[in-house]
């Protein structure tokens, strides 16, 4: 009857390294998730600029504080074994997510498009494909630009309260070439399908807001595409 | 290899004798479920597929080319999946397996329904559905009436083999669109005369059968695509859509409130309906407010000039 | 928009006629259940019989009342549609399967075998397969079986008790055949592997009395098969 | 035909394009989590049926010849459904396609487990099962250690292509059991040196893996036939069997108080695993108090004359 | 033995009397249920008021409708033994909300105020007071009430899709007393209090439709009292 | 709009009074809760009766305490608002089966048959028929009888152990009666017929407990009537 | 056997002690609720003032109905074992949250500016750490200034509607700063980090009104600080 | 702006606090189950004794484990805040109530009588009552008692099977005797009383045990008291 009692030696010594692992990976996502909220912070002043806020300045801060995402990620993935990502990436897929989300608005922002997978990875010192190591996933990859446009058609309503009007029109046709996008995919009836779901609430509230320019004649009605 | 366990042995009892026997019938049961049970899983997929599409339309460049698109593939389901679901059922009771698959069938009516509706602007009926989904027999004695009607738009016109995967042996589906069978499948069944569960009108076809309360459950859940449509139409300059959508919505939701009782699935179904024209109702709600900033021609212009983006 | 209109109106017709054809089968499902009741109470008195009771015309008294089973399953039959028995057979399903279990313990009590198939359908004037029409379904065939075999062991105590001996033994060998038997079907987990899985225990419960008049040599060890 | 979805287009803009790409990706993953959960179903069914025919073996007259049906059966599901799953997952993260087949795998491990401990009346390690499920790839290089060690009386140790499913460009499951490889499978998988999960541990070979945690909730399941299979043997005479299966089950019972905080699943199986215990406690309890009415030798004669009906 | 039997028999009596009385109930409530979607049916026009539709009109017809209801309370009422409305009012106490809803929303359009209970009362010919005679719960009467806010919140918005400014200004105000007198009350934490949750929506959605007609100056500011 | 305001304040006194008077109820529940207990401690004693235990003795014990529960009902009785039985019956209705359980339990040791309803009655001071005022519910009574079964197949077993051999047999025979009186009775698919299915385990304990005394000839075999 | 009997009545007297004192609390706890009632309804009277409402006075009148609940706390504090506060909490949790939305909302409305939680407990007479005393949980400090917000939201748009424009400029720029606020927290997956989710439709609320009536010219754009 | 961070930063030290706290008990108690499920395992071997184990010897080996548990509840009660011992319960309570029934067990297998309150607060180093200091609360007793039932009706039947026929006899007495000092107790309608509600089942497998015994002539009837 030995060696029956081995084999549940041998089990309990696999549920105490995965407890382990899980504690450290904790750790990690914690930062992670702190250094998130810092650099959100940092970006919330778009909504209510001051006299005199430079929208690059902000972007060139925000975009420094991701030095410290690339260290956490390296940490992250360090402790991952080789192919045991989607064992344990239910625990930093939200966070995944905000930071993809983060690093979409200032490209936005900045460059007035759409942040590519490449650029994320490089931001964050992390693989583009699975293949090639620890890696955004593209389901966490795609919320996070989700999470974007929510947060672009609010910035579209502070814009006009903050007296641009130039940005709302820019983030009208951004948005709607990304909905006309993710109509493409064929996406199951999972977290993504119901978050795209909403986004054409955020397609209406730009179209909206631009309309409202455009009949005031604050911006003309062709200079949009 | 060993004997398999279904064979008889000598030294059987007469009891074991027998359940030897009863084991055949349940397995063969069992068996045709769980392959019956897989084709509508891929047939749910599909479907969802073509929902996709069909969201496509409004707002697109080419609306032709999609619809074209969503024909092709419905037919492409017809003559593969539905069709071998069709030859499983052959001479059983199809209620003995609706379980199997009637979310695949659900999900279908969702898609075609709502194809019809962005093809003809209407609600497509029962009949029509029904009469897609029969096939003539393998065992083929010539059918006569297997001349395609020309004037039919819809997918199981297309008939031409032009799609490589519609071999010699794969039958296509049969569209009796002659009306001299009249909606008798939305009839109450237990009252009419012919008999659509399994066993088909005539000898020379089989079918997969669409009973009435599935065709309503596709329905319901086909408005909740028709609110999608509704909304994504408003962010595309479309100003229309929104009322006539939301006037088909409230009929379906009129009726769904009468026979809201039937069961329970149905009273679900109805609550998201309500919900769905709510939404809808709230746009074009919206459409008017902002609208009435400015005269009715003038913001026909704005509104050109956006959706030309 | 006439015409959608129709659609619904159908619909309702559709949803009536369901309606209504469930009242008149719960109707006479109703009356099967009562008459069930009815044969049940005199068979029970198996457990308990008095002096010079007669199993040969408790059987009888049984048997003739299915006449009026005969009769009321002509009439559900009649109100089925054909191809439509699985539609609404939940309604019959377990009045079928009751009506199964006494056939089967009139077999047994007066032949000492198992009721087969055709003989329940006879005795119901119903078809034996689906295909010749309205029929006991033969998963309901079986599960009376499981009920069965669950009065038997309770019968193979209580004639200990009214010091009939040998009806024990017979019914212990009965009872172990049908295991036998039930072992050959592959069962998937529904409701008729879980009554099956009660099956162990009347077969234990009747090789205990057994067991018990062995020891004591009530009954011969050897006289079993 | 028209042009596919995924094919790009002249005037999309830069985002649909790069959507594009996207949609590939997401279509490739579910197809195949799709093909593995169908696979798994397969399993799942034959792994019951498998079940049932080892329960037949206590109280059969030739035990062997069904276990060496049973053993015929899950060398089949090897070089057939499991080697599909393996192929699936070759190049993989299998952590990412777990939950597709976990189910059809813990029902497997129940099955094969029971069988082990028909067999050889022990609790079969996760190695053994494991090793298995290790499978040489198409591109075949000549494989040194293909040749098996004739001592495994397991259904892997049935290699001979007398089973006609096992055509050429099906590969026979590998038994590498030379002990160098250790239980290195069962050790905590974070902190070892190979990475069992998807890539195989050489470049040869391809597997389906089997993590430690499924396999210890396949064994609780197993616990449950157990405990079946010491009540039939009751009544089939059979007086020790309840003994000796008691043993083992509070072997397992005890251990599995141990951990039986790790997961919900494993404390409710715990907690079934306990009931079944107490039934066949209830059992060894029963032939003890019965068994005291007469002497031991008459008890087992009466009970050897008992088992002959 | 005798008197065993006896006593069951009685029983049995008492037991069919009570069944067939609840199933003469079911058949009544289905009557009261198809009246209920019918007028339900002819007030759902509000929403979608095609050219010339009189609302007084549209009132007259639903209230003539109620006086099949009357009808069929009367029939109700008479089947309930003295005193045993509490026993069966489960099989009714659903409908009844729905004839409370329906014709506090008549009254509503009518005359722009709250239905009393002698109304009700009198609409369906039933007592208003439990002493009285068959009668409509106060708990009922408090729930209708709660389902009609969800429609007229829901008319609010309908209505300025339909060029009438005027109805969401009287709804609002409307909706904001109901709410402020459910406010009173200490209710239990049943249905009731959950459904009265629910409330808050309403009040908010009407006051956002008045507040979009206000800022676009479709109706003055001010015009609260 | 006074008028809206006077019907809230009038809800609020009737649901201010509804709630008092289920806080009086609940405080005479408690006690009756309180003496179900105590009546119940007494009669636990059959179980493992002491040398020189009588029972009648205990069942006079016990029947002499069911005079506080006359009290308790008289109290309780005057509370309820003529005709409102129905409507707080869910508040007593368990503590009136275990009233049924306990006096059943008494006239059964003592005199060896069913208890009646007219008997309850008097013990516990309230009428037989509703008609009459305050009364068990028939539901009630049942549910009370099906739990003096479980207790009396208990009690089979360790009558056994005490060396009473009678006990079992006459208790058998009683509840085998009562199993037939149950299956006459058509019950609905309720929590009555839910705990009727489970008689047939306490008929099945006791037949057992008979058999075994047969088998060793601790009672005669064939002494069934 | 007399020490077992000692352990249970030892353990009863200690279930009714812990008995009677839920019972004194629910007893405050209802009058609590009861005040927060009468309290919410003066305030309501914002969302609709009548001509000539001072904003001072209601706030005036809703302060000194604080009086009330001082007296109450101190009776509730009176009545808690020493430090056992958290085995009770359940019990005040909720009202205390609404007292404190209560407090925080009067001056907002009085002083533009965020309560703090030594106005609160100079309000309620409470300490304002768990060291000193009885206290509100700052959970329940933080959760009421949540509900607070959300009836911000609500007057914004109600204080258009009433012509008072500077009103939601002022809300908006306060709702922002507690939103600030929250998101330096590392909040638990509770039910406080769910409500504070719902914070940002809130914001989006007010962000929304100053948009509508900036657009218009109602209000200055710029104006942000 | 700078006094609502401020707030915050004091919210958050707070919550960090709070944090820490509860990790560093989750610390000890996962210990403390360690133990518990080490106790258990010694004591597992009652229901398989090996030849010459003497129970003895095997509670005197489970006993002194318990000085590790002493050390344990030493470091726990030390960590915890004087008097916010139900603040943080819950996370001890189970771990506590599986102490109490492993002591109960030694204490009746050695000396066939009930564990006191005083002999499971020495033998864990902790008071007897709150006042005193760290306790175990008398809930947490109670269940743990319950939960030893389980295990003595087990012991029971295996017990037999091992061929000694005294203990089950010592076994029901002792349940019995506890079933009828719980039967005392008002219960609450929570995990106690349901918990509770089981306690029957194990009075009666333990009674049926002692019935098989007796009536094969094992153990001798009447040997009650
Ligand atoms: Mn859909
Ligand atoms: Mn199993």
């Amino acid at each position: 009857m030995a060696s029956t009692q081995d084999i549940f030696t041998d089990f309990q010594e696999y549920l105490n390294a995965d407890h382990e692992l899980r504690e450290e990976i904790r750790v990690v996502t914690r930062d992670m998730n702190q250094l998130v909220r810092e650099i959100q912070t940092v970006l919330q002043v778009i909504h209510q600029p001051a006299q005199g806020t430079s929208m690059a300045e902000l972007c060139k801060t925000a975009e420094d504080m991701f030095g410290k995402g690339k260290e956490l990620y390296r940490q992250l993935a360090e402790k991952i074994p080789e192919n045991q990502y989607y064992r344990y990436s239910d625990m930093w897929r939200f966070v995944s997510q905000r930071f993809v989300y983060l690093a979409g608005l200032i490209v936005f922002l900045r460059d007035g498009r759409l942040v590519t997978r490449e650029e994320v990875a490089a931001l964050l010192g992390v693989a583009v494909q699975r293949e090639d190591g620890f890696h955004i996933d593209l389901d966490d990859f795609l919320m996070g630009l989700l999470n974007m446009t929510n947060e672009l058609s609010r910035l579209a309503v502070n814009a006009v309260t903050s007296g641009d009007y130039e940005r709302p029109v820019q983030i009208s046709r951004f948005v709607s070439q990304l909905d006309a996008g993710f109509r493409v995919l064929n996406l199951k009836n999972d977290a993504l399908r119901k978050r795209f779901d909403g986004l054409k609430y955020d397609v209406k509230k730009c179209e909206e807001v631009v309309y409202d320019l455009t009949i005031r004649g604050l911006v003309g009605a062709h200079n949009k595409d | 290899k060993p004997s398999k366990e279904g064979e008889s042995h000598a030294d059987d009892s007469p009891i074991v004798k027998a359940f030897r026997v009863f084991q055949k019938e349940l397995d063969n049961r069992n068996d045709r479920f769980e392959r019956i049970f897989k084709l509508s899983r891929d047939i749910t997929i599909e479907s969802k597929r073509l929902i996709f599409l069909l969201q496509r339309v409004i707002g697109s460049d080419d609306p032709e080319k999609l619809l074209a698109e969503a024909a092709e593939k419905i037919h492409e389901l017809h003559s593969t999946k539905f069709l071998e679901i069709a030859k499983e059922l052959e001479g059983q009771d199809s209620y003995q397996y609706l379980r199997a698959y009637t979310s695949g069938l659900q999900e279908y009516i969702e898609a075609v329904t709502f194809y019809y509706y962005l093809s003809e602007q209407r609600l497509v009926n029962l009949d029509k559905i029904q009469k897609q989904l029969i096939f003539p027999k393998l065992v083929s004695v010539p059918v006569e009436s297997s001349g395609t009607d020309s004037q039919e738009a819809g997918p199981d016109a297309k008939q031409d083999n032009s799609d490589p995967s519609c071999s010699d042996d794969q039958p296509k589906p049969m569209d009796h669109s002659d009306d001299n069978a009249g909606n008798s499948s939305t009839k109450p069944e237990p009252t009419g005369s012919v008999s659509p569960a399994g066993a088909s009108e005539d000898k020379k076809t089989m079918l997969v059968h669409v009973p009435p309360s599935e065709y309503m459950l596709g329905v319901a859940d086909f408005t909740g695509e028709l609110m999608r449509m509704a909304i994504n139409s408003v962010g595309a300059g479309n100003l229309d859509t929104p009322r006539v959508v939301a006037d088909m919505m409230r009929v379906i939701h009129n009726a769904f409130t009468v026979f809201d009782n039937a069961s329970r699935e149905l009273r679900k179904k109805t609550s998201v309906l309500r919900q769905s024209l709510q939404k809808v109702e709230t746009a074009c709600y919206t459409l008017t407010v902002r609208g009435s900033e400015i005269p009715q021609h003038m913001l026909t212009d704005v509104f050109t000039s956006t959706a030309a983006s």
